[in-house]
């Protein structure tokens, strides 16, 4: 063949389709929201230049021997990653505010719903033939509603990964979205004096309770649901070597380069599921408006329930920190401050929040197991 | 009622019900732990990490600089 | 299946074994002893945590695609964990001690007989029938003897890999239990006099003689025992980027970052292999009896080395510092000066300790390659 | 068989062939001018030391389940750890000085005719039947001209594996060797006229500049020549998470732990290429000759490029800078630098120097993807 | 011409060809791109990564070792 | 007597064997090296990984941290 022609039909511009460049351009906009407005950056950067790395024609990146779908299979396929980031979400975790409150627990428990309610929602979407998701597709949207990235990824990975681009995606664009998302809600459903219920300051937590929380954590799990326990196990195991006090040098290791390597080969191999033939499909469209969605009903769950309990207890909780309890940890618990602040300006709720906040990563990670085990 | 239905629906029933068995047995055994430990907080406890050696680095960092700011002036 | 039965027979309390609650107490009492006896934390800690993670039932931890079993096919079934632990630990070692008083090797050497002793032992329980050994699974039990870490969970891994969980706990256990176990022996085999032995100060090593010494100590292996090339290679190499001075950022990583990652991830992976059905054998009972032999008779061959040499050599040795041969660094050094000073508040023992203490992981070393390249 | 007979033949005085106690000695020589002579130590004492063990006789280390091996198969042979390298190159790369003034990427480009002239020399030994070189092996020697370590790694680790070590070896050597090898040939392509010439001082640039540039880089690779895309890529992300400034724990980590982590792991693996076996055949010597011929014409075609861009353009460059744009980034920019002081005590040429040297680490990536797409 | 000579010469002519081609449209899109998002340094421009927090640290460390000697004298 | 038994003494006769004769070669080996380069301690040996900048790192906190607590008071 002539050696120009040769050239020619090796270049992008000749070989790349409408749908890589499409797919190029959400990448960018996914940078652009990354580092313009700090859209959870971390991840974000790594998954926007993932995904644009993917469509590149004419070059094995995604697929094949590539390097970012070799990322994606010792990493993703496996499992290890997500895990792993899990253990150092432990290590970062100070489970202070929930020790002492422990009452905030049921804020995270309820803020769930917004995971089955959106499972409810996707086979509401196939049997009406809008779209079609089969059972474990249906479970691994539902659980972007979780707010928390690993726990999508992990659970995507196991029941739905050609989805898993999507489903990550959504997860992490909403997780930043949440001080957009959420207030709306949150005035909607609690009055001006709700909103102005001062809560009593927490009090001190002992080293001793802080080392045995993550132990009965997870002995519970171990009795109850072990389908939830290689996620919280990992999660267990970094919180221990952080609070134990004798394992510093691996804690601090978990806590950063541990962490920040895995967080980069984690996003990277996440854009490799960017692919425009993977990506550019009418599912994609029913994930990111039924993650919404997800997002909507956990943060009203987690308020409902704050009022409920309002209702049945003497001492009186803020229903805004209820919405916490979806986690997107710490933008909610930021997120009910500031509302918090605005009908009340003495009124910090910061702290309060944490306790919902991290107590929604448990109920997220064994609704996770949950859906793993029965809709694997 | 199709098959995918009733799944769904047992997977909500399982889910939601795990989570709430789950949570309420968390929040009683935590009572119970921090109950029967003790919750008279320890000096080492304060919040920080107790790995990270951080907090006297960033101090004496922050003292170094300050002082290093002073220099300059 | 009704729902509720089906959610029912998916608890772990539903699915516990005996055996695997036993192993759960057990992992709970390592984790006791690394947190609050500081029995060397960084590996007891996670291995105590993923005995227990390896022991919930219901859902594949330590098996098939769980977690716990990657970290272990792709660490210590390869021998890459163990390795690069090795080449860390060479990174931390400074040889200043030995290079001062070469003749300190020797007493690394004769402490070694506690692991052949202990092979023997091994033996004479399947001579009579009490237990039975192969021979390749009696040399793995023997490495206890060798008193390091690394070496023992690469030889057990090469040799008799079902039997790692009990030969690792058992090493790293006695390990900590050094201050225990060697001064009644120490004190036992040693007069007043010779404990009171003072010895001169030890000159100073240039930098030259450090660089040189990984080189020649890796070139001796290369001429007569290459079969202890991979551990002592690494070895030498870490010691080399450490004494080298023109790679520094290396050298600082692998002694921070990679030995601290590696241990998280080598510590679950041992802990994948405390699975009920298989630690609780009566092998394990004969390990753990065993191996204190090892430590025993080790302690005792380091202490009578060193008397042996005061019959011949003018230059008189304090014996206690024998007992460092068997390694166990820093712990048995520290146990040599501790029992020293009891005997004379003057007599600071610990600098001549180091060089023993350092010569016993080289002689393990070489013990681990004789014993893979002839029981493998 | 009589013990110690077996003894003996276990020895590597036994087993030792006179070619490995070559490949022994020439690791020595690279450790000795990597810490002596400072040549390139990062990743010349890591293959030096690799060197020596791979040849050891006796024992699996640089071949079948050996550790050298596994980590040859799992970061060479994937092309992960030059990836990452490249990666971690982006994240320690400042633009700046190269957006200041873009003209000097034309002598970038000069400088990778090195590449192919040698390729032609290659070619041109087979044709005369020196030696036997097919196109991919050609090619993969020519890239030793990039002077650019892991850019030779990646390009011989895909197009002749059987090659890599001469040429990591060469590469890395003649980088180390550029303050000998460039000044003779930049004196002697330029006048003293030419070597006074003072440049601008370079304008300060914005930080939107150089987040957008590794973007607009990596658009360009996707159109114009995607085979690049797996190098360049990784090289803007880690850019781009440098400039960005909202990754800064990643961007640290990647700078610091991640690429030191990995240097070591890939020094090691490129080591296990240098069995005697493999490396002491005429082939290398007809590398190392080749490679030193591609680092002169690489420096000579950058100095000329850079006199004909004078005759053409009225801002006047000092043609020594050109020679920097065979990359071996830092090391050819410093000697521009050095050589230009002889000249002019007052002419500062380093940061001038930056340019071209960044720009050759671009031309090289680009053309080593032609190589592998038309060679592979 | 024998192939490894044709396949060579094609080779050089892809290569340098890709590789002059590539570098002088990034000339050309670099120069673009600075005059359209405009050349004028931010404050926080100055070479050094932003992503370290070594300046601050090297401050510190420096303006503390200079004490830390000072005291000895 | 049982092969067991043999090759476990043959195995104690190797390996017992080969550890005296390997680090019994090591003092000799090390004797001769330390006389051959010489023993004189050059400056920057001191025991310290020549690697860390942990000294330098340590004195600087230590100092600046002391300068801290002194403005405390
Ligand atoms: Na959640
Ligand atoms: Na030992
Ligand atoms: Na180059």
């Amino acid at each position: 063949m002539e050696p120009l022609t040769t050239l020619w039909h090796s270049t992008g511009v000749y070989q790349m389709s409408l749908g890589q460049l499409a797919m190029i351009v959400i990448g960018l906009l996914l940078l652009y929201l990354a580092i313009t407005k700090k859209f959870e950056p971390l991840l974000l950067v790594p998954i926007g230049f993932g995904g644009i790395l993917s469509n590149i024609p004419g070059v094995d990146i995604a697929v094949g021997q590539g390097i970012l779908h070799q990322f994606y299979a010792m990493g993703i396929e496996t499992g290890v990653f997500p895990l792993v980031i899990f253990m150092g979400v432990g290590a970062l975790t100070d489970f202070g505010p929930l020790l002492a409150n422990p009452k905030t627990l049921f804020l995270g428990a309820a803020a769930q719903f917004g995971i089955f309610a959106t499972l409810i929602g996707a086979v509401a979407l196939t049997q009406t033939g809008i779209l079609d998701f089969t059972i474990a597709e249906a479970a691994a949207i539902g659980i972007i509603g979780g707010a928390d990235g690993p726990t999508a990824i992990y659970v995507a990975g196991k029941l739905a990964p050609h989805l898993l681009g999507a489903i990550a995606v959504a997860a992490y664009s909403y997780m930043a979205l949440v001080p957009l998302i959420q207030p709306p809600i949150m005035r909607l459903l609690t009055t001006e004096a709700e909103r102005k219920i001062e809560m009593t300051q927490l009090r001190e937590v002992s080293q001793r309770e802080k080392i045995f929380f993550p132990i009965i954590l997870l002995g519970l799990v171990a009795l109850t649901v072990p389908s939830a326990a290689p996620l919280l196990g990992m999660f267990c195991f970094g919180n221990l070597m952080r609070e134990s006090g004798v394992v510093d040098r691996l804690s601090d290791t978990t806590q950063n380069a541990l962490i920040n390597i895995t967080t980069i080969f984690l996003g990277l191999a996440v854009g490799s599921k960017l692919r425009a033939e993977q990506f550019l499909v009418p599912e994609t469209l029913g994930i990111l408006v039924l993650g919404m969605v997800a997002f909507c009903i956990g943060t009203a769950a987690g308020v409902l329930m704050a009022k409920l309990m309002n209702l049945v207890s003497s001492q009186k909780i803020n229903p805004l920190i209820g919405a916490a309890g979806v986690s997107a940890v710490p933008m909610a618990a930021r997120v009910a401050n500031k509302v918090g602040l605005e009908a009340n300006p003495h009124n910090f709720l910061l702290m309060h929040a944490m306790g919902p906040n991290v107590a929604g990563v448990i109920g997220s990670a064994v609704a996770a197991g949950i859906l793993i085990m029965f809709a694997g | 009622m199709p098959e995918l239905v009733s799944q769904a629906l047992d997977l909500v029933l399982y889910g939601m019900g795990s989570v709430f068995i789950f949570l309420t047995a968390l929040v009683g055994v935590t009572m119970l732990m921090s109950y029967l430990i003790g919750t008279d907080p320890t000096t080492n406890e304060s919040g920080i990490p107790s790995g990270s050696m951080d907090p006297k680095l960033l101090a004496a960092i922050s003292a170094a600089v300050k002082r290093h700011r002073e220099d300059r002036q």
